[in-house]
């Protein structure tokens, strides 16, 4: 057990996985001897050597293409995007490549691999590199979209994904990366993808929300609490799938449903998790589902960008919105 | 101390002429060689007929012919090892086929069927649609080789178009930088649907474009299956030292794009007749009678025997049982989510609602 | 007045447009000489000369970008994307070039430019020619996603499409370009952009659909009035801005809805029109809002697409359940 | 008959070695010019070194310096009519502020505001962060500028690492193909964060890239900054003929990538030294001081001039009134969707319940 930021969780679960199995390969810019501009694979070019951590041109389409080619073929790779507004460039490659080699082949050839992006907004950085794209990914069937929102997550849910047998979009927020430590096992250890964590218990509302706004959102539901409002809160840790039991176990309990993500809202996840409430558990509900999430505008320069992200304060609106049916 | 455009002057490769007259010495290649070639030329081109006139009749879906193409693949997939890669595009039926591709899984892959990139072992990739995202796939398979020692290149096909998309260039960087044991194999076949090359590139050739990326690059006749077939031999040696190369195959699209496509609006006839004569099984063929390995018996007989294996491959196709929506649930994951149990499931509760 | 097809519709609307306005200059694979592998602009070169209808090479990036580019510095281009399963490579171009141009340079240059792409399945197209992915567009902030479901709304939505001042991704589902003809008049007409239409009026169930499935769904509605059910059919007609009066209205006054699209369920426009019913008109709902959509799995080959896309069964089926509440 | 990998030798232009020496005859250009190109060259440097400091201050946001880099872009920008437009990328400070972008704003986008990118009427495209989209924006430029006859150029200016992407690719093939009024200015500064140019690609050069797409290269010594001005004089007669050029500048990132790397990480001190020795503004300056068109009067007086301009234009950038979220909503369209009007409007009614 030792203490361990996010990011140093991601390292250790990188080296971890690279020790157990020789067909890990990583790929991505400035991963090498830089270890990523997080620093989420320092060390490990070092340890492994440049075949197996390998710093690549800028070439995301060639990026997530060569690893689908790799996967193929028998090598578990591991690609970086270096922030996730950049996989727009690479969409192609993600969303008819790697998801679909396994539709397109009848089921003879598969893409085992991970793709890791630092996402999520809060910490000032240049156009196109805070953009919450996850929605686009929820609607690409043969993908898998995984966020933790702390450093035990972020292991068990890394090393999962590594082991799946489908490529794996695994979302990193950068707000979180070195937020806080977290006692983190050494020792193997998985948690399964597509299952959500209920992180706080309650029983007047739900909260659903994953990745940079668990900790918020946690933090808006203690609040509550002192004034006697127990709220449930939800970490998806998968949009894709969606774990359907938790959410609708939990929607049916409190009937009262408020999503938070820092994605724009309109055709974002939040969409489909209230549709889904809707269509399994509308009967259950006191009170319109409300989403607090990234406004309908393109992500925003820094200088505004904690006003345009969920905040405590929109939380706590919307909570008082939905309490007052 | 400018570089001029197009300064770079490019030798094509030619072994036979149009008349399948050998132009300089006999390259090594024995008696049994050629004629597997040329085999396996008629095999395509009868294949190739037989599917337009399925086609026609309604009897399989949208079909690009490779009629004119059949040095070119069959050139270059006649010097594959077993364990080398191909990664086809649409058209490239019949190298698929020299490489182990079952011709029936091709019929059905053109009726719409699940099994249609059901390569049976063989090692060839599915079916690309996507222009050239297949070169990106090649350069991963290459590289896993590397790793593994596998000693397998990677060819990606493609076609003179699909040089403009970023993909392609995305790979042949990759594949130079990583010096990946690869032939990126570009069948020029003057057109990519109505666009003629001219118009596709200002670059003269493609081979050319091997010198934006350290690589090595070949031009060669692709109507001369001789010069294919040793020049891709070459490409091979160099590419499974690790050091990729681009062959420009200069050949025609003798037909449509598509049987969905009407060439006669964008094209001369006259452009087509010019090619015609450079038929690359009508070279081939005269250099074998003219070497005495081959006769009008044989030939008929051969071409007997090409549609018999057609039709049986065929046969086989229209025989297998159809795909049904309900096996679609279990190809998108190894597991399928509880979604897709539900989905998979409401159609069997749709049928006895029906 | 003549009746045309909708592929003549849009053949016509380029045609006028251009002669109106020479900065119009249409761009993209195949639309010169061959008129389009669909014929959608079929003589338009030899009218207008191939420096107003340009053959690009294959580059779908490149014909989005460059159109950016022209939009900036005066021309109005109107590129087409061959087919709209090939929009993944142009993903950066469409959704933070395009789309974030004005909202970039604060306001002060824009990017008045329209994507035409064919769209939707039935057709028995080779695989990616089908895939309805009009969702990712509705989480793009800055484009405007438009689809005509008949000749006459072709026509008025693309002259509307062509006129406005932001990007518009305009789709025309091909399998209604040659289903029907009706009468289109000759002359000047817009359809306003963000405005639903009502095709049928109904009281018992709202059906909100657009595009391909809009002439199913009629004829599914028509086939209910028999047994006395009364369904009123909204066709979106622009899915970004959604039209949420209409929608609203329509919804309060059924309180029973379905949604029908082809694009595959989870995360996709439907989601969205649920989540926005809950969240305005969750009380007037008296059934769940269900979705008959295209299957949460890629686009399948063409011996088996029937089955997959919404037809008249699935439909009446959901329509059944959600009149049983 | 193969083309050899790297088989085109390159000759560099270079007009001033080191020292700041002539190397053959002086070209034409005149003292004013001479003297304009080093002032420039001066406000540059001190502006780089001003938001250097302002960042570690925490007065502006992430900045990408651009010191070791001034003779490339101002050698460039400065042979710039005024109807040409530039297409910046994140390092291009230096070039835009040459063609009339405002330093205010340009710390204004450092300072993540609204007006970041207000040219306010330069012919300056948004600075681009995505690696060579910008690229194909020129294009699109340029394409305009010809169909309309503006005679104007559109430069695209990018970096070595730039060249890897697809985006790039398209658009050289795009202006090759329409032949465009346009350059490509790539300012090859041997990294891209932390690859060296030589695990970029394998191509020896930059410039060789141009014979990819029928197009005219010429590298340039982008130190030099009198080679880089004459050299972009040319390169814009072609363009302007509808020639387009690809110009590699051979130059060096002094400073970190950003100010939020930490190049020690990835790179040796000697590599830093040897270039330092090579630097730009030392060039000019000794050529100036030899031809007594320049002393160390002027030196210092420019340097003074230059640290007001910039002291003035951080002045102007801070006081001007921050942004505002809500003017966000009326940014995204011409006119605003009732779901962007009802969400600006909810700002309004939070900040009431606050
Ligand atoms: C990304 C993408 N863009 C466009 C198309 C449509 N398309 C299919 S084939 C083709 C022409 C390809 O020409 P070329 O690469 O020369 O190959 P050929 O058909 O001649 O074999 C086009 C434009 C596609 N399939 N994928
Ligand atoms: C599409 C995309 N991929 C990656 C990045 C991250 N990134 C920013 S700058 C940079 C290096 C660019 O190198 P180069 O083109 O040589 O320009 P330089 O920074 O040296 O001026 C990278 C990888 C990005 N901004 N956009
Ligand atoms: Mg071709
Ligand atoms: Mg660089």
């Amino acid at each position: 057990m030792t203490l361990l930021t996010m990011i140093e969780a991601i390292n250790l679960t990188l080296k971890k996985e690279m020790e157990r199995d020789e067909r890990i390969i990583l790929l991505g810019e400035d991963i090498g001897k830089n270890g990523g501009v997080f620093r989420a694979t320092d060390g490990l070019q070092a340890a492994f050597g440049p075949e197996r951590v390998v710093d690549t041109p800028i070439a995301e389409s060639a990026i997530v293409g060569a690893a689908v080619g790799m996967a193929a073929r028998g090598l578990r790779p591991v690609a970086e995007i270096q922030f996730f507004g950049f996989i727009y460039e690479a969409m192609d490659q993600m969303a008819s490549q790697a998801a679909r080699l396994r539709f397109r082949s009848g089921g003879r050839l598969s893409a085992p691999m991970v793709i890791r992006a630092p996402f999520g907004g809060g910490v000032k950085t240049p156009e196109l590199h805070s953009d919450s794209l996850e929605g686009l990914f929820l609607h690409s069937p043969g993908l898998k979209v995984v966020m933790p929102s702390s450093p035990y997550d972020a292991k068990g849910l890394l090393t999962a994904a590594i082991r799946e047998n489908d490529p794996v979009l695994f979302l990193e927020p950068m707000k979180l990366y070195r937020a806080f430590k977290q006692e983190v096992p050494e020792h193997d250890y998985l948690i399964e993808l597509g299952k959500a964590n209920v992180v706080k218990q309650g029983e007047d509302l739900t909260i659903i929300t994953w990745g940079p706004t668990v900790p918020l959102v946690r933090q808006v539901a203690e609040q509550w609490e002192q004034q006697n409002i127990s709220i449930e809160v939800v970490d998806l840790r998968t949009i894709s799938p969606i774990d359907e039991d938790t959410v609708l176990e939990s929607a049916k309990k409190t009937g009262r449903v408020i999503i938070v993500h820092e994605a724009v809202k309109t055709g974002g996840p939040g969409a489909e998790i209230s549709a889904l409430i809707n269509e399994k558990a509308l009967f259950y509900l006191s009170a319109p589902i409300l989403r607090v999430t990234g406004f309908d505008t393109p992500y925003p320069v820094p200088s505004v960008e904690d006003d345009w992200l969920p905040n405590a304060q929109r939380i706590s609106q919307s909570i008082q919105e939905v309490l007052a049916h | 101390m400018w570089i001029e455009p197009n300064e770079r002057k490019v030798e094509r490769i030619q072994f036979l002429n149009e008349n399948g007259k050998l132009i300089g010495s006999m390259p090594e290649v024995s008696d049994e060689e050629l004629v597997s070639l040329y085999k396996w030329m008629v095999l395509a081109r009868v294949f190739d007929q037989r599917a337009l006139k399925l086609q026609r009749q309604g009897r399989i879906g949208t079909y690009a012919p490779l009629s004119g193409q059949e040095a070119a693949q069959i050139g270059s997939a006649s010097a594959l090892a077993p364990q080398d890669w191909i990664y086809p595009s649409y058209r490239e039926g019949a190298a698929c086929f020299v490489h182990g591709f079952p011709m029936k899984n091709f019929f059905l892959y053109t009726m719409g069927h699940l099994s249609g990139s059901d390569a049976e072992g063989a090692h060839v990739f599915p079916v690309q649609i996507i222009i050239a995202a297949q070169c990106l796939h090649a350069v991963g398979g290459a590289w896993a080789s590397k790793y593994k020692k596998e000693n397998s290149v990677s060819v990606a096909y493609l076609g003179d178009g699909g040089t403009s998309e970023g993909d392609f260039h995305e790979a042949m960087n990759f594949a130079g930088v990583y010096q990946l044991p690869m032939v990126f194999f570009v069948q020029n076949n003057q057109w990519a649907i109505s666009v003629p090359v001219g118009k596709q590139t200002s670059s003269k050739t493609i081979v050319q474009k091997a010198l934006a990326y350290g690589m090595a690059g070949v031009q060669v006749d692709g109507n001369d299956v001789l010069a294919v077939y040793m020049t891709m031999k070459q490409a091979l040696d160099r590419a499974r030292k690790g050091e990729p190369v681009l062959i420009e195959a200069v050949t025609y699209r003798q037909g449509p794009h598509t049987t969905a496509d009407d060439p006669t609006k964008y094209r001369d006839g006259s452009d087509v007749e010019t090619w015609l004569a450079k038929d690359p099984l009508k070279r081939i063929k005269l250099f074998l009678f003219e070497k005495g390995i081959w006769n009008e018996a044989l030939e008929e007989q051969e071409y007997a025997k090409a549609e018999h294996t057609v039709s049986e491959a065929f046969e086989q196709a229209v025989n297998t049982p159809k795909s049904n929506v309900k096996e679609l649930f279990d190809l998108v994951y190894e597991q399928k989510s509880s979604q897709l149990a539900e989905q998979q499931q409401s159609l069997a509760s749709e049928e006895v609602w029906k």
